[in-house]
Protein backbone atom coordinates (compact mmCIF):
# COMPACT_ATOMS: atom_id res chain seq x y z
CA UNK A 1 0.00 0.00 0.00
CA UNK A 2 2.52 2.45 0.87
CA UNK A 3 4.62 1.47 -2.23
CA UNK A 4 1.92 2.07 -4.49
CA UNK A 5 1.21 5.68 -2.95
CA UNK A 6 4.91 6.38 -3.12
CA UNK A 7 4.84 5.26 -7.00
CA UNK A 8 2.01 7.24 -7.15
CA UNK A 9 3.61 10.50 -5.18
CA UNK A 10 6.86 10.22 -6.89
CA UNK A 11 5.35 10.36 -10.54
CA UNK A 12 3.06 12.44 -10.15
CA UNK A 13 5.98 14.60 -8.63
CA UNK A 14 8.37 13.68 -12.03
CA UNK A 15 5.17 14.96 -14.24
CA UNK A 16 4.97 18.03 -12.20
CA UNK A 17 8.77 18.60 -12.85
CA UNK A 18 8.96 17.51 -16.13
CA UNK A 19 5.87 20.48 -17.31
CA UNK A 20 7.55 23.02 -14.92
CA UNK A 21 10.58 22.56 -17.50
CA UNK A 22 8.44 22.27 -20.68
CA UNK A 23 7.18 25.71 -19.61
CA UNK A 24 10.51 27.05 -18.93
CA UNK A 25 10.94 26.58 -22.51
CA UNK A 26 7.73 27.20 -23.70
CA UNK A 27 6.80 30.64 -22.47
CA UNK A 28 7.68 33.94 -23.82
CA UNK A 29 9.13 35.67 -21.43
CA UNK A 30 11.14 35.50 -18.35
CA UNK A 31 8.04 36.69 -16.07
CA UNK A 32 6.09 33.85 -17.66
CA UNK A 33 9.17 31.83 -17.24
CA UNK A 34 8.76 32.14 -13.68
CA UNK A 35 5.41 30.80 -12.97
CA UNK A 36 6.50 27.70 -14.83
CA UNK A 37 9.63 27.43 -12.72
CA UNK A 38 7.72 27.95 -9.99
CA UNK A 39 5.36 24.59 -10.62
CA UNK A 40 8.58 22.27 -9.95
CA UNK A 41 9.64 24.40 -7.38
CA UNK A 42 6.48 23.79 -5.57
CA UNK A 43 4.44 21.12 -5.91
CA UNK A 44 7.16 19.22 -8.07
CA UNK A 45 9.56 19.57 -5.07
CA UNK A 46 6.66 18.54 -2.24
CA UNK A 47 5.69 15.37 -4.16
CA UNK A 48 8.74 13.79 -4.83
CA UNK A 49 9.78 14.03 -1.51
CA UNK A 50 6.77 13.16 0.38
CA UNK A 51 7.22 9.86 -2.07
CA UNK A 52 11.00 9.64 -0.03
CA UNK A 53 9.06 10.41 2.98
CA UNK A 54 6.74 7.35 2.69
CA UNK A 55 9.26 5.25 1.92
CA UNK A 56 11.75 6.44 5.07
CA UNK A 57 9.31 5.72 7.19
CA UNK A 58 9.69 7.09 10.77
CA UNK A 59 13.38 7.91 11.41
CA UNK A 60 16.11 10.54 11.19
CA UNK A 61 15.69 10.75 7.46
CA UNK A 62 12.36 11.46 7.74
CA UNK A 63 13.31 14.73 9.63
CA UNK A 64 15.94 15.80 7.00
CA UNK A 65 13.88 15.40 4.14
CA UNK A 66 11.06 17.70 5.96
CA UNK A 67 14.11 19.78 6.45
CA UNK A 68 14.92 19.75 3.00
CA UNK A 69 11.33 20.53 1.92
CA UNK A 70 10.80 23.40 3.83
CA UNK A 71 14.05 25.24 2.73
CA UNK A 72 12.95 24.72 -1.08
CA UNK A 73 9.43 26.45 0.42
CA UNK A 74 11.51 28.90 1.66
CA UNK A 75 13.73 29.89 -0.36
CA UNK A 76 11.78 28.88 -3.49
CA UNK A 77 9.73 32.18 -3.28
CA UNK A 78 12.78 34.21 -1.94
CA UNK A 79 14.59 33.75 -4.60
CA UNK A 80 12.30 34.12 -7.38
CA UNK A 81 11.62 37.82 -6.04
CA UNK A 82 14.96 38.35 -6.14
CA UNK A 83 15.40 37.34 -9.67
CA UNK A 84 12.15 39.54 -10.98
CA UNK A 85 13.68 42.24 -8.75
CA UNK A 86 17.00 42.76 -10.31
CA UNK A 87 15.49 41.60 -13.64
CA UNK A 88 13.40 44.81 -13.32
CA UNK A 89 16.22 47.10 -11.76
CA UNK A 90 17.99 45.82 -14.91
CA UNK A 91 15.48 47.20 -17.18
CA UNK A 92 14.20 43.80 -18.10
CA UNK A 93 10.41 44.73 -19.05
CA UNK A 94 7.41 41.84 -18.70
CA UNK A 95 5.36 40.98 -22.16
CA UNK A 96 2.14 41.96 -21.15
CA UNK A 97 -1.12 41.66 -22.57
CA UNK A 98 -2.07 44.52 -24.92
CA UNK A 99 -5.62 44.64 -23.72
CA UNK A 100 -5.78 45.10 -20.38
CA UNK A 101 -2.55 48.01 -19.87
CA UNK B 1 12.89 0.21 -9.48
CA UNK B 2 11.05 2.67 -8.50
CA UNK B 3 13.41 5.35 -7.72
CA UNK B 4 15.01 4.44 -10.73
CA UNK B 5 12.14 5.16 -12.56
CA UNK B 6 11.69 8.36 -10.96
CA UNK B 7 15.53 9.40 -11.53
CA UNK B 8 15.01 8.45 -15.35
CA UNK B 9 12.06 10.33 -15.78
CA UNK B 10 13.98 13.24 -14.08
CA UNK B 11 16.25 13.70 -17.20
CA UNK B 12 14.16 15.01 -19.04
CA UNK B 13 13.61 17.97 -17.39
CA UNK B 14 16.98 18.43 -16.70
CA UNK B 15 17.75 18.50 -20.18
CA UNK B 16 14.53 21.18 -21.11
CA UNK B 17 16.43 23.58 -18.09
CA UNK B 18 19.95 23.02 -19.74
CA UNK B 19 18.48 23.99 -22.96
CA UNK B 20 17.21 27.20 -21.66
CA UNK B 21 20.27 28.16 -19.79
CA UNK B 22 21.89 27.64 -23.31
CA UNK B 23 19.32 29.48 -25.45
CA UNK B 24 19.06 32.45 -22.99
CA UNK B 25 18.47 35.20 -24.09
CA UNK B 26 18.93 37.23 -21.35
CA UNK B 27 21.46 36.41 -18.32
CA UNK B 28 18.21 36.69 -16.16
CA UNK B 29 16.78 33.69 -18.26
CA UNK B 30 19.98 31.75 -17.48
CA UNK B 31 19.77 32.36 -13.54
CA UNK B 32 16.57 31.15 -13.33
CA UNK B 33 17.13 28.14 -15.80
CA UNK B 34 20.37 27.41 -13.56
CA UNK B 35 18.04 28.00 -9.90
CA UNK B 36 15.81 25.34 -11.45
CA UNK B 37 18.36 22.76 -12.44
CA UNK B 38 19.75 23.11 -8.39
CA UNK B 39 16.17 22.13 -7.61
CA UNK B 40 16.43 19.47 -9.86
CA UNK B 41 19.71 18.49 -9.14
CA UNK B 42 18.63 18.51 -5.52
CA UNK B 43 15.80 16.28 -6.08
CA UNK B 44 18.02 13.58 -8.01
CA UNK B 45 20.12 13.35 -5.33
CA UNK B 46 18.01 12.86 -2.89
CA UNK B 47 16.44 10.31 -5.04
CA UNK B 48 20.07 8.74 -5.94
CA UNK B 49 20.32 7.77 -2.06
CA UNK B 50 17.32 5.82 -1.72
CA UNK B 51 17.92 4.12 -5.11
CA UNK B 52 21.45 2.68 -3.76
CA UNK B 53 20.22 2.67 -0.48
CA UNK B 54 23.08 5.27 1.10
CA UNK B 55 20.73 7.95 2.75
CA UNK B 56 23.55 9.97 3.31
CA UNK B 57 23.05 11.42 0.49
CA UNK B 58 20.02 13.44 1.37
CA UNK B 59 22.65 15.41 3.59
CA UNK B 60 23.93 16.18 0.57
CA UNK B 61 20.85 17.16 -1.21
CA UNK B 62 20.06 19.26 1.89
CA UNK B 63 23.38 21.34 1.29
CA UNK B 64 23.03 21.40 -2.46
CA UNK B 65 18.91 23.06 -1.69
CA UNK B 66 20.99 26.09 0.70
CA UNK B 67 24.07 26.29 -2.10
CA UNK B 68 21.73 26.60 -4.08
CA UNK B 69 20.00 29.51 -3.07
CA UNK B 70 22.84 31.13 -1.85
CA UNK B 71 24.49 30.85 -5.16
CA UNK B 72 21.46 32.59 -6.91
CA UNK B 73 21.16 35.30 -4.53
CA UNK B 74 24.80 36.08 -4.40
CA UNK B 75 24.65 35.94 -8.07
CA UNK B 76 21.57 38.57 -8.78
CA UNK B 77 23.38 40.77 -5.72
CA UNK B 78 25.99 40.74 -8.37
CA UNK B 79 23.62 42.00 -11.10
CA UNK B 80 22.16 44.70 -9.08
CA UNK B 81 25.25 45.80 -7.48
CA UNK B 82 27.94 45.54 -9.63
CA UNK B 83 27.97 46.65 -13.55
CA UNK B 84 27.71 44.06 -16.24
CA UNK B 85 26.91 46.12 -19.18
CA UNK B 86 23.56 45.17 -19.63
CA UNK B 87 22.97 46.12 -23.21
CA UNK B 88 25.85 44.40 -24.03
CA UNK B 89 24.58 41.05 -22.50
CA UNK B 90 21.87 40.01 -25.11
CA UNK B 91 23.63 37.35 -27.31
CA UNK B 92 21.55 37.53 -30.60
CA UNK C 1 0.92 30.25 30.11
CA UNK C 2 -0.21 33.78 28.89
CA UNK C 3 -0.32 34.15 25.59
CA UNK C 4 3.04 34.89 23.36
CA UNK C 5 2.09 38.31 22.33
CA UNK C 6 1.56 39.14 25.64
CA UNK C 7 5.36 38.51 26.80
CA UNK C 8 6.42 39.42 22.94
CA UNK C 9 6.58 43.29 23.04
CA UNK C 10 5.12 45.27 19.74
CA UNK C 11 7.61 46.06 17.46
CA UNK C 12 6.97 49.65 15.50
CA UNK C 13 7.86 50.52 11.69
CA UNK C 14 9.16 54.24 11.37
CA UNK C 15 8.56 56.31 8.64
CA UNK C 16 11.56 54.78 6.51
CA UNK C 17 9.89 51.72 6.41
CA UNK C 18 12.64 50.53 9.15
CA UNK C 19 11.75 47.82 11.68
CA UNK C 20 12.80 49.23 14.89
CA UNK C 21 12.75 47.40 18.09
CA UNK C 22 11.73 49.47 21.22
CA UNK C 23 14.61 48.86 23.35
CA UNK C 24 14.73 49.41 27.35
CA UNK C 25 12.44 46.70 29.01
CA UNK C 26 12.60 44.58 25.87
CA UNK C 27 15.76 42.93 27.07
CA UNK C 28 14.39 39.74 28.39
CA UNK C 29 12.13 39.11 25.78
CA UNK C 30 15.57 39.10 23.88
CA UNK C 31 16.39 36.42 25.93
CA UNK C 32 13.54 34.36 25.37
CA UNK C 33 14.39 34.79 21.52
CA UNK C 34 18.25 34.10 22.27
CA UNK C 35 16.93 30.53 23.73
CA UNK C 36 14.05 29.64 21.77
CA UNK C 37 17.07 30.20 18.93
CA UNK C 38 19.50 27.97 20.68
CA UNK C 39 16.95 25.14 21.18
CA UNK C 40 16.29 25.19 17.61
CA UNK C 41 19.30 24.92 16.68
CA UNK C 42 20.00 22.33 19.10
CA UNK C 43 17.18 20.22 17.49
CA UNK C 44 18.05 20.72 13.65
CA UNK C 45 21.71 19.73 14.90
CA UNK C 46 20.22 16.55 16.38
CA UNK C 47 18.21 15.65 13.63
CA UNK C 48 21.46 16.11 11.36
CA UNK C 49 23.60 14.26 12.89
CA UNK C 50 21.71 11.77 14.61
CA UNK C 51 25.21 11.09 17.43
CA UNK C 52 24.72 10.53 21.36
CA UNK C 53 28.34 10.04 22.14
CA UNK C 54 29.45 12.21 24.83
CA UNK C 55 32.20 14.40 22.50
CA UNK C 56 30.50 15.17 20.00
CA UNK C 57 27.35 16.47 22.17
CA UNK C 58 29.34 18.47 23.67
CA UNK C 59 30.77 19.82 20.17
CA UNK C 60 27.39 20.41 18.91
CA UNK C 61 26.47 22.10 22.16
CA UNK C 62 29.77 24.22 21.95
CA UNK C 63 29.05 25.33 18.25
CA UNK C 64 25.77 26.36 19.55
CA UNK C 65 26.29 28.77 22.34
CA UNK C 66 28.81 30.33 20.42
CA UNK C 67 26.67 30.98 17.40
CA UNK C 68 24.28 31.96 19.89
CA UNK C 69 26.41 34.30 21.54
CA UNK C 70 27.94 35.88 18.15
CA UNK C 71 24.17 36.66 16.99
CA UNK C 72 23.50 38.50 20.44
CA UNK C 73 26.86 40.43 20.09
CA UNK C 74 25.63 41.19 16.06
CA UNK C 75 22.59 42.05 17.30
CA UNK C 76 20.72 39.66 15.01
CA UNK C 77 18.62 38.47 17.23
CA UNK C 78 14.87 40.28 17.03
CA UNK C 79 11.42 39.78 16.44
CA UNK C 80 12.29 39.67 12.76
CA UNK C 81 15.52 37.39 12.78
CA UNK C 82 13.46 34.71 14.87
CA UNK C 83 9.79 34.89 14.76
CA UNK C 84 8.69 32.39 17.33
CA UNK C 85 4.86 34.51 17.75
CA UNK C 86 4.50 33.41 14.39
CA UNK C 87 5.01 29.66 14.95
CA UNK C 88 1.58 29.26 17.24
CA UNK C 89 -0.58 30.58 14.67
CA UNK C 90 1.04 29.12 11.40
CA UNK C 91 0.03 25.69 10.95
CA UNK C 92 -3.58 26.08 9.74
CA UNK C 93 -2.41 28.63 7.29
CA UNK C 94 -0.22 26.45 6.09
CA UNK C 95 -2.59 23.64 5.47
CA UNK C 96 -4.40 26.53 2.96
CA UNK C 97 -1.34 27.56 1.58
CA UNK C 98 -0.80 23.81 0.93
CA UNK C 99 -4.58 23.00 -0.75
CA UNK C 100 -4.05 26.68 -2.49
CA UNK C 101 -0.57 25.88 -4.01
CA UNK C 102 -2.00 22.26 -5.26
CA UNK C 103 -4.93 24.31 -7.25
CA UNK C 104 -2.70 26.88 -8.21
CA UNK C 105 -0.33 24.48 -9.94
CA UNK C 106 -3.00 22.58 -11.78
CA UNK C 107 -3.85 25.72 -13.59
CA UNK C 108 -0.48 26.49 -14.22
CA UNK C 109 0.32 23.43 -15.50
CA UNK C 110 -2.86 23.08 -17.60
CA UNK C 111 -2.17 26.29 -19.24
CA UNK C 112 1.34 24.76 -20.14
CA UNK C 113 0.02 21.82 -22.00
CA UNK C 114 -2.52 23.62 -23.55
CA UNK C 115 -0.99 23.68 -27.62
CA UNK C 116 -1.81 27.41 -27.76
CA UNK C 117 -0.66 28.32 -24.21
CA UNK C 118 -3.68 30.96 -23.06
CA UNK C 119 -1.61 33.32 -21.05
CA UNK C 120 -2.47 37.07 -21.02
CA UNK C 121 0.10 38.03 -18.79
CA UNK C 122 -0.46 41.44 -16.50
CA UNK C 123 0.48 43.39 -13.88
CA UNK C 124 -1.38 44.89 -11.35
CA UNK C 125 -0.98 45.95 -7.43
CA UNK C 126 -2.34 44.32 -4.24
CA UNK C 127 -2.96 46.73 -0.80
CA UNK C 128 -0.90 45.03 2.20
CA UNK C 129 -2.89 45.45 5.36
CA UNK C 130 -0.03 43.76 7.46
CA UNK C 131 1.49 45.79 9.62
CA UNK C 132 4.97 44.50 9.91
CA UNK C 133 7.84 43.47 7.57
CA UNK C 134 8.09 40.37 8.43
CA UNK C 135 3.81 40.20 7.74
CA UNK C 136 4.73 41.35 4.33
CA UNK C 137 7.29 39.17 3.48
CA UNK C 138 5.16 36.62 4.18
CA UNK C 139 2.37 37.64 2.55
CA UNK C 140 4.56 38.14 -0.52
CA UNK C 141 6.33 34.97 -0.45
CA UNK C 142 2.73 33.57 -0.69
CA UNK C 143 1.91 34.88 -3.22
CA UNK C 144 4.82 33.66 -5.32
CA UNK C 145 4.63 30.11 -3.77
CA UNK C 146 1.15 29.93 -5.43
CA UNK C 147 2.56 29.66 -9.00
CA UNK C 148 0.56 32.01 -11.49
CA UNK C 149 1.15 34.68 -9.32
CA UNK C 150 4.60 36.70 -8.40
CA UNK C 151 5.37 39.37 -5.96
CA UNK C 152 7.73 42.05 -7.67
CA UNK C 153 8.29 44.91 -5.71
CA UNK C 154 6.96 44.93 -2.20
CA UNK C 155 6.64 48.38 -0.45
CA UNK C 156 4.30 49.72 2.79
CA UNK C 157 1.08 50.17 1.37
CA UNK C 158 1.00 47.42 -1.94
CA UNK C 159 2.72 44.42 -3.60
CA UNK C 160 2.94 44.88 -7.37
CA UNK C 161 2.18 41.12 -8.49
CA UNK C 162 3.02 39.82 -11.96
CA UNK C 163 -0.03 37.32 -12.83
CA UNK C 164 -0.16 34.70 -15.56
CA UNK C 165 -4.07 34.85 -16.46
CA UNK C 166 -7.06 37.06 -15.15
CA UNK C 167 -8.29 34.32 -13.04
CA UNK C 168 -4.82 34.70 -11.14
CA UNK C 169 -5.33 38.37 -10.63
CA UNK C 170 -9.02 37.67 -9.38
CA UNK C 171 -8.06 34.89 -6.88
CA UNK C 172 -5.29 36.98 -5.45
CA UNK C 173 -7.96 40.33 -5.54
CA UNK C 174 -10.03 39.15 -3.15
CA UNK C 175 -8.46 39.55 -0.49
CA UNK C 176 -8.65 36.31 1.75
CA UNK C 177 -5.10 35.71 1.42
CA UNK C 178 -4.11 39.00 2.34
CA UNK C 179 -7.03 38.25 5.33
CA UNK C 180 -5.23 34.95 6.91
CA UNK C 181 -1.22 36.36 6.49
CA UNK C 182 -2.85 39.36 8.85
CA UNK C 183 -4.50 36.86 11.23
CA UNK C 184 -1.53 34.58 11.04
CA UNK C 185 0.33 38.03 12.00
CA UNK C 186 -1.65 38.72 14.58
CA UNK C 187 -0.10 42.52 15.29
CA UNK C 188 -3.20 44.40 16.25
CA UNK D 1 20.49 -0.59 -14.91
CA UNK D 2 22.51 2.59 -13.98
CA UNK D 3 24.08 2.50 -16.89
CA UNK D 4 21.37 4.04 -18.15
CA UNK D 5 22.24 6.82 -15.84
CA UNK D 6 25.42 7.50 -16.24
CA UNK D 7 24.88 8.05 -20.03
CA UNK D 8 22.39 10.14 -19.63
CA UNK D 9 24.48 12.04 -17.05
CA UNK D 10 27.60 11.99 -18.82
CA UNK D 11 25.82 12.97 -22.22
CA UNK D 12 24.33 16.35 -20.10
CA UNK D 13 28.02 17.11 -18.42
CA UNK D 14 28.99 16.86 -22.85
CA UNK D 15 26.68 19.07 -24.06
CA UNK D 16 27.44 21.62 -20.98
CA UNK D 17 30.23 21.78 -21.31
CA UNK D 18 30.20 22.16 -25.38
CA UNK D 19 27.94 25.08 -25.07
CA UNK D 20 30.33 26.66 -22.39
CA UNK D 21 33.27 26.78 -25.10
CA UNK D 22 30.71 28.05 -27.83
CA UNK D 23 28.90 30.69 -26.00
CA UNK D 24 30.33 33.67 -26.85
CA UNK D 25 28.59 35.79 -23.82
CA UNK D 26 31.02 34.97 -21.23
CA UNK D 27 28.30 35.44 -18.21
CA UNK D 28 26.43 32.63 -19.87
CA UNK D 29 29.49 30.53 -20.09
CA UNK D 30 29.44 31.07 -15.69
CA UNK D 31 26.17 30.84 -15.82
CA UNK D 32 26.96 26.88 -17.40
CA UNK D 33 30.13 26.07 -15.79
CA UNK D 34 27.78 26.54 -12.77
CA UNK D 35 25.81 23.75 -13.85
CA UNK D 36 28.84 21.80 -14.92
CA UNK D 37 29.52 21.56 -11.71
CA UNK D 38 26.29 20.62 -10.17
CA UNK D 39 26.32 17.47 -12.59
CA UNK D 40 29.79 17.21 -11.57
CA UNK D 41 28.70 16.61 -8.21
CA UNK D 42 26.09 14.49 -9.41
CA UNK D 43 28.72 12.65 -10.71
CA UNK D 44 30.81 12.00 -8.18
CA UNK D 45 27.84 10.88 -5.83
CA UNK D 46 27.47 8.40 -8.42
CA UNK D 47 31.40 7.21 -7.95
CA UNK D 48 30.35 6.77 -4.09
CA UNK D 49 32.83 9.84 -3.60
CA UNK D 50 30.54 11.61 -1.26
CA UNK D 51 32.98 14.32 0.34
CA UNK D 52 34.38 15.17 -2.94
CA UNK D 53 30.92 16.25 -3.92
CA UNK D 54 30.25 18.27 -1.31
CA UNK D 55 33.19 20.02 -1.70
CA UNK D 56 32.48 20.64 -6.11
CA UNK D 57 29.38 21.75 -4.66
CA UNK D 58 30.86 24.40 -2.17
CA UNK D 59 33.33 25.66 -4.22
CA UNK D 60 32.59 24.48 -7.97
CA UNK D 61 28.94 26.03 -7.66
CA UNK D 62 29.01 28.13 -4.83
CA UNK D 63 32.08 30.21 -4.50
CA UNK D 64 34.24 29.74 -8.23
CA UNK D 65 30.74 31.01 -9.79
CA UNK D 66 30.92 34.44 -7.69
CA UNK D 67 34.42 34.90 -8.36
CA UNK D 68 34.13 34.67 -11.74
CA UNK D 69 31.29 37.02 -11.77
CA UNK D 70 33.60 39.33 -9.62
CA UNK D 71 35.97 38.66 -12.80
CA UNK D 72 33.81 39.44 -15.06
CA UNK D 73 32.14 42.36 -13.79
CA UNK D 74 36.29 44.45 -13.58
CA UNK D 75 36.37 43.21 -17.39
CA UNK D 76 34.51 42.41 -20.62
CA UNK D 77 31.37 40.20 -20.27
CA UNK D 78 32.03 39.40 -24.07
CA UNK D 79 34.09 36.91 -25.84
CA UNK D 80 36.93 38.31 -27.78
CA UNK D 81 36.96 36.32 -30.96
CA UNK D 82 40.43 35.44 -31.53
CA UNK D 83 42.10 35.18 -34.91
CA UNK D 84 45.20 32.99 -33.91
CA UNK D 85 45.57 29.43 -36.12
CA UNK D 86 43.36 26.78 -33.43
CA UNK D 87 45.31 24.16 -34.91
CA UNK D 88 48.35 24.35 -32.54
CA UNK D 89 46.30 24.19 -29.28
CA UNK D 90 44.68 21.41 -30.74
CA UNK D 91 47.76 19.44 -31.14
CA UNK D 92 48.59 20.47 -27.47
CA UNK D 93 44.98 19.45 -26.55
CA UNK D 94 45.16 15.89 -28.20
CA UNK D 95 48.46 15.19 -27.18
CA UNK D 96 48.59 15.91 -23.88
CA UNK D 97 44.92 14.16 -24.01
CA UNK D 98 46.83 11.35 -25.26
CA UNK D 99 49.27 11.09 -22.62
CA UNK D 100 47.03 11.23 -19.69
CA UNK D 101 44.58 8.02 -20.85
CA UNK D 102 48.20 6.33 -21.79
CA UNK D 103 48.81 7.02 -18.24
CA UNK D 104 45.89 5.74 -16.77
CA UNK D 105 46.38 2.38 -18.22
CA UNK D 106 48.80 1.29 -15.51
CA UNK D 107 46.14 1.98 -12.73
CA UNK D 108 44.11 -0.81 -11.38
CA UNK D 109 40.81 -1.20 -12.93
CA UNK D 110 37.74 1.05 -11.06
CA UNK D 111 36.88 -0.59 -8.06
CA UNK D 112 39.32 -3.71 -8.41
CA UNK D 113 38.85 -4.86 -4.68
CA UNK D 114 42.72 -6.49 -5.43
CA UNK D 115 43.95 -2.86 -5.86
CA UNK D 116 46.83 -1.50 -3.51
CA UNK D 117 44.64 1.05 -1.96
CA UNK D 118 42.39 -1.22 -1.27
CA UNK D 119 44.30 -3.73 0.69
CA UNK D 120 46.93 -1.52 2.67
CA UNK D 121 45.63 1.22 4.70
CA UNK D 122 42.16 1.58 3.77
CA UNK D 123 41.13 -1.22 5.42
CA UNK D 124 42.54 -0.24 9.06
CA UNK D 125 40.89 3.27 8.55
CA UNK D 126 37.34 2.04 7.83
CA UNK D 127 37.32 -0.72 10.69
CA UNK D 128 39.45 1.07 13.64
CA UNK D 129 39.25 4.87 13.03
CA UNK D 130 35.66 5.15 15.06
CA UNK D 131 37.67 3.33 17.78
CA UNK D 132 40.93 5.02 17.85
CA UNK D 133 40.15 8.58 17.22
CA UNK D 134 35.96 8.58 17.57
CA UNK D 135 35.14 10.88 15.05
CA UNK D 136 32.37 9.22 13.07
CA UNK D 137 33.31 10.56 9.84
CA UNK D 138 36.12 8.02 8.57
CA UNK D 139 37.47 11.21 6.38
CA UNK D 140 37.30 13.62 8.68
CA UNK D 141 39.70 11.39 11.17
CA UNK D 142 42.38 11.02 8.36
CA UNK D 143 42.71 14.22 7.46
CA UNK D 144 42.55 16.47 11.15
CA UNK D 145 44.69 13.37 12.83
CA UNK D 146 46.16 10.29 11.07
CA UNK D 147 47.62 13.51 8.95
CA UNK D 148 47.00 16.10 11.09
CA UNK D 149 50.10 17.86 10.55
CA UNK D 150 49.87 17.62 7.01
CA UNK D 151 46.45 19.45 7.14
CA UNK D 152 47.86 21.74 9.66
CA UNK D 153 50.50 22.77 6.47
CA UNK D 154 48.41 23.04 3.70
CA UNK D 155 45.89 25.27 5.88
CA UNK D 156 48.88 27.07 6.97
CA UNK D 157 49.80 27.66 3.14
CA UNK D 158 46.24 28.77 1.59
CA UNK D 159 46.25 31.14 4.94
CA UNK D 160 49.39 32.27 3.94
CA UNK D 161 48.20 33.29 0.33
CA UNK D 162 44.58 34.61 1.50
CA UNK D 163 46.54 37.27 3.56
CA UNK D 164 49.08 37.92 0.16
CA UNK D 165 46.05 38.45 -1.95
CA UNK D 166 44.48 40.37 0.79
CA UNK D 167 47.50 42.94 1.44
CA UNK D 168 47.86 42.83 -2.42
CA UNK D 169 44.28 44.64 -3.04
CA UNK D 170 44.71 46.62 -0.21
CA UNK D 171 41.35 46.17 1.25
CA UNK D 172 42.75 46.99 4.85
CA UNK D 173 44.12 50.19 3.99
CA UNK D 174 41.08 51.74 2.41
CA UNK D 175 39.52 50.86 5.59
CA UNK D 176 42.09 52.62 7.61
CA UNK D 177 41.29 55.76 5.23
CA UNK D 178 37.59 56.12 5.46
CA UNK D 179 36.93 56.67 2.38
CA UNK D 180 35.13 53.22 1.45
Amino acid sequence: MINFLSWVLLLSGCFCVLISAIGLIRMPDLFTRMHAAGVGDTLGAILVIAGLMLQAGPTLLLAKLVLIMFFLLFTGPTACHALAKAALAGGEKPLLDDNNQ
Amino acid sequence: MMFFVTVIALFPAMFLALGRAIVGPTLYDRVLAVNSFGTFTVLMIAVLGFMTDQTDFVDIALTYALINFIGTIAVLKFFVVGDFGYEEQRDQ
Amino acid sequence: MPPLSAIVKPTTTNHQGILTISTGPTSDNRWLHAISLALTMAVIWFLLSGHTEPLILGLGAASILSITWLALRMDLIDREGHPIHLTFRAPMFWVWLGWEIVKSNLQVMKIILYPKLPISPRMFRVPVSQKTDIGRVLYANSITLTPGTISLRVNEHDIEVHALTQAGEDGLKDGKMDRLVTNVEGEQ
Amino acid sequence: MSTLIDILLLSLMGITALAAVRMKSLFGAVMLTGIFSLLSALWFLILDAVDVSFTEAAVGAGISTVLMLGTLSLTKSEEKTSNHSQIIPLFVVFVTGGVLIYGTLDMPDFADPLAPIHTHVAPHYIEKSGAEIGVPNIVTSVLASYRGFDTLGEVTVIFTAGVGVLLLLGIGRRREDGDE
